[in-house]
């Protein structure tokens, strides 16, 4: 039985006290242990930001890598070893600003892969620039008033649906429990797998406190949603304001997965595979086409 | 009359079949145990301009081409226009009959004509698509070599298009055959003949690195099209199922280096292929390789630059990038074969050094090494010598064993940490792209774990050159001058010093094709030696002539360069030794 | 008592305050005519960990930190264990009555220890967050130092926040003033005391790069963030406004590239900023201005690397990156300032040499010099020198007169191309990225005009080659050795050559600061009479001495290398003169 | 007055005789003309593909870029000279797939530049592997049978929608009044406008010929559709199969753009401002501000 404290390391979080980023650390560690997954049976893959600091804070594989990079890196992984629960851990910054094309990709290609996004609306790692889902008109260093942002944020829920995402939930790193439940789900969910997780960043973005998510978000389970539906799911993708659902927002159950659909990867693991070994056969016929 | 030595020029547009036509000549030549080497020249567009495909043939190997071509095979008018200049004493055209030719222009110059009625015969027999069919068949006619070898070429082709197809193009082949024989085979002094030879294949660069790679243990590809690279993903693709690989066609180069190397981090021995442009979003990624110690192996084939440059081109532009590309410092291996039997060597052999150094292995390739086939004897591409040394990879057995905690980058006297594969419980550890500790937390600020860690990663590459190849001497052990070389150029080079010395010159060749690191002793050491070294590089500022200097002090003597966008030729080599080559900073 | 010579160190946890404080104090200084140097150390991190501010005081001008420690002001205890033993004879500690502190530990080391009430009189007189500014008063008052210059600096700083703020913090820092002069200033040797002087300003590297860039005529800058160089957007955009410039924080680093380089091509003076890996995004389209022969400058801002590396540590393991980065041979230009002057010139220099050879221009720069305070002259900073030269950029005029058909790519004896921009009748035209005829058109194929268009482009670099400025020698003419330096590396090896020199040695010191083109003869001439060479530089295998003999052949003959995040200083260089320094190749 | 013969170049083309791009250039000139622009007045920057060679192939500022960066850098244009039509012309390979992530942040900012896609479902230049629109299953040398591509293709209208364009339409290369009337509706539109155009490429990619399209296609205007409504357009984005949506399918007018709300920009194009030039005061400030 996986147990918590095999996901407990050694080292000291640099993170802000009361930064969003604890919330979701303790959720993950939780919905681990949930599903019964021991650190080495999971490969958590990062990019660069505050958040992405989170394989450090557990036990746990994991790949620290690129500003951005982190989804095609774990796309890799997962098509060479298919048995780890391969994980992508990573800011808004890193998701939907640099990274924005991978992630519309793997969305696509329903890579068998969860990606939970750090949304805290502001770079925190360099010290609070405005990122692609900040507010229009949020001031900080490289948007400075009287305009602020000048660009409408990202909505990464649309923009996933329309990718092609077979799963796409919200959650809030200030409702430890909900958050818990949505990371089962995405892990559990064979195909791609969108988490975004409202972070709040006490240091750079004020605006997007505990309290005001508090006072907004909704878990939309609680009202009756049908996640399947892709026509509600487009309006519900709109919704942001004094309302803001939470839960799962859409999910299409059955569609195969990328992986699912390799030829070769229906003989195992690739890295099970080993080397392979080679006949005569296979010599013979990689002469003839070449004599 | 010259037998089994002269060169054979197809040229026509591009969708005209050129390449096929060519490649298919080429397969009968070696069928009939010649030697051949075949260039492909083609333009950046899909269809139009003008493509050729030329190949030399002799009894003896070959190691390039020559300017010089005995029967041109015309396909459309232009490739006349084109090449008819490069027509030797005695040497003709072979044309279809209804083709627009200034007859009267090229009677003048000596150049004999052969015109066939390729599409009538075509037509006639089969359909018009037929008339390459015809040209080859007319052309083994002419230089009267052995029918049957265009024949088993022509089964092998379109078996899989049914039987009477491939009974109507022999006939269409016959047909030509039999007409050219007859009507000028005995003006054309020109002569093919079989000869007795172990098996040969024929094969480019592309293909024989792929080969190596598929040998070398190899089963995962991510990549992304880019010309001259391209048939590298395609070739590992279309025989994925076949060979147990997966191959990835990313959303751009950036994806399929980062897949790679998530990959090889998974343990899969792993690759990627792209050429300069591609590479160029790469650097930031092969960094990351060499600071997490992820094996990986990379393809470069360069073209001819900068931007999008000449895409079909050849050029030697990209080795000083290659050796210093992305932030910081970290240890790297570059490699850059100049034969098909060096890409195939390099092929495994670059997976074997990324898992032995756990670093990223550069496999520096360029147009016209990637495009050129070479007959080579089957012994040479022995399947069975490839090695696999997997180098410090934990096994499972060593991993169950494992009590305290395992630490990823444990500092060694080789710098090499053991690698664990993630999985087991044993060896849980986070591959960091920050500084990081021996157990892989990331390490910011101390500045003796720095020292540590900047000196481990590079104690590796001192024990990596150890096996380091040293320059291939080709020639006299003593001579007049030496040329030097890199990569591709080693076919025209070493065709320049057999002319050389057959002409009373002493010449000889180091050729190089380890290239970073450099056993900078060993070299310097060999340099000691030559008298006048003549450098010879496909660029226009002699970055192999700087890069030896960085790290031997000599100076090289004389440098030939072309930044034409064309191969380097024994001609070319032999006209810039008497006029003097040009150098830019 | 030893007046106007000293160092002050203020340590604390990211978020104290430590970098608002030290600049407030080097202010302060730099208003009572005192020369300063400051270098701040920060952690990759928001809040926690340890960060200091160092500032050297001196009545004479100051190019470098030292090592040495007069003056510890401790907001954390961490700071007093990190840095306990820097501290020199005679030399103490201002901390927080409150703060946990071994005492006997220090005493014994003969450390003088400065307990304050600092939050105490912070709460007493106003909120508890004004206890940096006590600290600030407290240090003052042990120094003795005019607390005029203090108060000015405090009014400077708060009057946004009006006037009741500015005075409370003003009677915080009075009380601490007091207290710290009346218990300790008599115990304490080092003073601090105004001179008269010119005018001074106080400023880092990045800020006098964007001061000379904006004044040099940039008025556009996109970029992404990326320490150390996120500064250099933020202070342009947040004086965007002001100063009627156009900046974009974009989706990425490829983009920000490609934006300016748009820009540029409209005619604007665009610029980009970044770091190590931000670049590595880069390198793609950096070819791209050089093909299209489009102005472009980007300042890189080396970090530890490889990869992410040590974010907010020093190093210069970027420079071969720089020089050969891009697939494919083009014309570009690297300056690498060595001090803030430096930058300031380098800052408009840069857009004059992008315009005039139609190039990328690269301003290499690192976190030591980015984030190092340093006071100038303000005749030194003279805003009204700056010159704008922007080549041969055609006028509305010349272009109205232009009657043939416009050649972008026209062949000219110098290789450069009168320039156009876009928009007007007379000179509509394509910017081609494939190589391309004089008027711009594609041409993949032709050799000649290949040859004609490579050698056009690096004629421009041999233009350029003229107004490269050769190294500054710095110390006597001759020597019995010469160090040989590179951008940042200018203060502390400056400082070094002084004590050197003042011991008796005979030491002077090379300074380069224009990489590329490098004028081989001047430079080759220069070293002839040097004896004993001595590299310098903030890397491990030395890339300044490895270039230096590619391009002169002489090698270094003994390297001091630092690779281990943190700055070169004079104490550093004089140990491992000493003991000899050790190189990776 | 604009003529025609005003665009036209010297260079004869390297396309294949039939390739949808040769439509495409004849509507692009003929609604240059129809808005009675100069080629002066217009730059079209493009990216490596066949298609991105058309500014060779007409008389016209451009700027053949590189694969996949034709937005940002038509966006650095814009933002430099707003005098100029700015029109990027770029494959399907360029746009969605390489240069995906500069494609959704141009359309979020509403960057005031149109984009024109020559989507032929395929790579042309590099002669025949699939594209992020070729068809699943569809069989190429990087998509070997059995599988083909596995990948369901993006969709670029859906995916523009979430992006937050303001903007979108579709026309066909084998109805040239069709598609100058799209092309002049985008350039007019004022913001960030995407026309995607169904390109036949008659070499690689046989399935996706003119008589495919002509049998499918049909005008939505002819249908009273009404392309404000952001719900309707969502659910026209998936209508792909036996019937083909061309003309406007989301247009959402009086947004600002870009640069219309860059404050420098109020004074007029950037580079008409010249180098600025600086006064004492300027001076004055610049100082204090470091002394
Ligand atoms: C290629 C590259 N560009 C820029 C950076 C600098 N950088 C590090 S983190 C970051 C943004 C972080 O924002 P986000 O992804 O939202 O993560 P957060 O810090 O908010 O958790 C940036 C720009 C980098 N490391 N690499
Ligand atoms: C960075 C980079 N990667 C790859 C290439 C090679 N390349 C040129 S065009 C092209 C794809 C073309 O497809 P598309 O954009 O759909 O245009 P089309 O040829 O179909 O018009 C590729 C992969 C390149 N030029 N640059
Ligand atoms: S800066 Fe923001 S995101 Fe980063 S650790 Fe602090 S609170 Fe968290
Ligand atoms: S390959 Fe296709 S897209 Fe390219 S020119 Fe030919 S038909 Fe057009
Ligand atoms: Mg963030
Ligand atoms: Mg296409």
């Amino acid at each position: 039985m996986a147990n918590i404290k095999d996901y407990a390391s050694p080292v000291r979080s640099t993170w802000c006290v009361g930064c969003g980023d604890y919330g979701i650390l303790n959720s993950l560690k939780q919905a681990l242990v949930k599903m019964d997954l021991e650190p080495h049976e999971v490969l958590i893959v990062t990019g660069i930001g505050c958040g992405s600091k989170l394989p450090d804070y557990m036990t746990v594989n994991g790949y620290t890598s690129l500003h951005g990079r982190p989804i095609p890196i774990a796309q890799g992984i997962h098509l060479a070893n298919h048995d780890l629960k391969v994980i992508v851990v990573a800011g808004d910054g890193d998701t939907y600003g640099i990274g924005g094309n991978h992630f519309i990709h793997a969305l696509r290609r329903n890579a068998d892969i969860t990606i939970i996004v750090q949304n805290n609306a502001v770079y925190g790692l360099t010290k609070g620039q405005y990122s692609p889902t900040s507010p229009k008109g949020f001031p900080t260093k490289t948007s400075p008033p009287p305009t602020g942002a000048i660009e409408p944020p990202v909505n990464p829920i649309a923009l996933a649906l329309a990718a092609g995402a077979t799963f796409i939930a919200r959650s809030f790193s200030g409702n430890p429990p909900h958050l818990t439940d949505m990371i089962v789900a995405a892990i559990s969910h064979q195909g791609c797998a969108l988490l975004d997780v409202l972070q709040p960043c006490v240091t750079f973005n004020r605006d997007h406190s505990y309290d005001f998510y508090r006072q907004r978000v909704y878990n939309v389970e609680e009202e009756g949603y049908d996640p399947s539906n892709r026509e509600v799911a487009w309006e519900k993708s709109s919704e942001w304001g004094d309302r803001i659902p939470i839960g799962i927002l859409y999910m299409v159950e059955g569609k195969p997965t990328y992986e699912d659909q390799v030829t070769t990867l229906k003989s195992g693991p690739l890295v099970k595979q080993g080397l392979r070994s080679w006949g005569e056969s296979d010599y013979e016929a990689l002469e003839a086409e070449f004599t | 009359m010259i037998k089994n030595n002269m060169t054979l020029k197809i040229g026509g547009e591009a969708g005209q079949g050129v390449e096929s036509s060519g490649a298919g000549f080429a397969k009968a030549l070696a069928r009939g145990g010649l030697h051949l080497f075949g260039w492909q020249d083609y333009m950046s567009r899909i269809r139009g301009g003008h493509n050729f495909f030329q190949i030399k043939v002799s009894d003896r190997p070959l190691y390039s081409h020559s300017d010089e071509v005995h029967l041109l095979l015309a396909l459309h008018p232009e490739t006349i226009d084109r090449h008819k200049d490069e027509i030797a004493t005695g040497g003709g055209i072979v044309y279809d009959e209804n083709l627009n030719v200034d007859h009267d222009y090229l009677k003048e110059k000596g150049i004999k004509l052969f015109p066939i009625p390729l599409l009538k015969i075509a037509e006639e027999t089969g359909t018009k698509i037929m008339a390459n069919t015809a040209a080859l068949g007319a052309t083994a006619g002419i230089t009267e070599y052995d029918f049957e070898h265009i024949a088993s070429v022509i089964r092998d082709n379109f078996v899989k298009k049914g039987q009477e197809v491939v009974n109507t193009n022999l006939e269409v082949a016959r047909r030509a055959y039999d007409l050219g024989r007859e009507r000028y085979a005995a003006d054309f002094d020109f002569k093919l003949e079989t000869v007795k030879a172990p098996a040969r294949m024929v094969i480019n660069g592309n293909h024989a690195l792929c080969l190596g790679a598929v040998l070398g243990g190899c089963r995962f590809v991510s990549a992304y099209p880019m010309t001259p690279a391209t048939p590298i993903i395609e070739w590992m693709s279309t025989h994925a199922d076949r060979y147990g690989l997966v191959t990835k066609h990313s959303e751009d180069e950036i994806a399929a280096i980062c897949m790679a190397i998530g990959a090889s981090h998974a343990g899969v021995r792993a690759m990627t292929a792209t050429s300069g442009g591609g590479f160029s979003l790469m650097v930031e990624a092969l960094g990351l390789a060499g600071m997490t110690e992820t094996p990986l192996v990379v393809v470069e084939v360069q073209r001819a630059g900068p931007s999008t440059g000449m895409p079909t081109r050849t050029e030697q532009g990209d080795l000083l990038f290659m050796i210093h590309a992305s932030q910081g410092e970290f240890p790297r291996i570059v490699l850059a074969p100049g034969s098909v039997e060096e890409c195939f060597y390099a092929g495994w052999r670059a997976f074997n050094l990324a898992e032995k150094y756990q670093c990223p292995v550069i496999i520096l390739s360029d147009t016209f090494l990637a495009n050129s086939l070479r007959t080579v004897e089957c012994r040479d591409f022995n399947f069975k010598s490839v090695e696999l040394d997997r180098g410090e990879l934990l096994t499972e057995e060593a991993v169950d064993q494992l009590s305290e905690g395992y630490k990823r980058y444990a500092i060694t006297d080789t710098g090499i940490s053991p690698r664990a594969l993630p999985g087991h419980p044993n060896t849980v550890f986070v591959a960091c792209s920050d500084e990081h500790t021996q157990d892989g937390h990331f390490e910011d600020e101390d500045p003796d774990n720095r020292i540590q860690m900047v000196e481990k990663r590079f104690r590796k590459m001192e024990v990596a050159l150890k096996e380091m190849r040293t320059p291939t001497l080709y020639g006299p052990q003593e001579a007049e001058f030496t040329f030097v070389g890199w990569g591709s150029t080693y076919g025209p080079v070493r065709e320049t010093v057999d002319r050389l010395n057959e002409g009373g010159n002493k010449a000889n060749f180091l050729h190089f094709t380890d290239i970073w690191p450099l056993p900078e002793d060993k070299i310097s050491h060999l340099l000691e030696t030559t008298n006048h070294i003549i450098g010879v590089e496909s660029n226009s500022t002699g970055q192999f002539a700087k890069f030896l200097r960085t790290y031997t002090g000599r100076k090289i003597d004389h440098q030939i360069l072309r930044y034409d966008g064309q191969p380097l030729s024994p001609e070319y080599i032999l006209t810039k030794l008497q006029v003097g080559g040009g150098d830019h900073g």
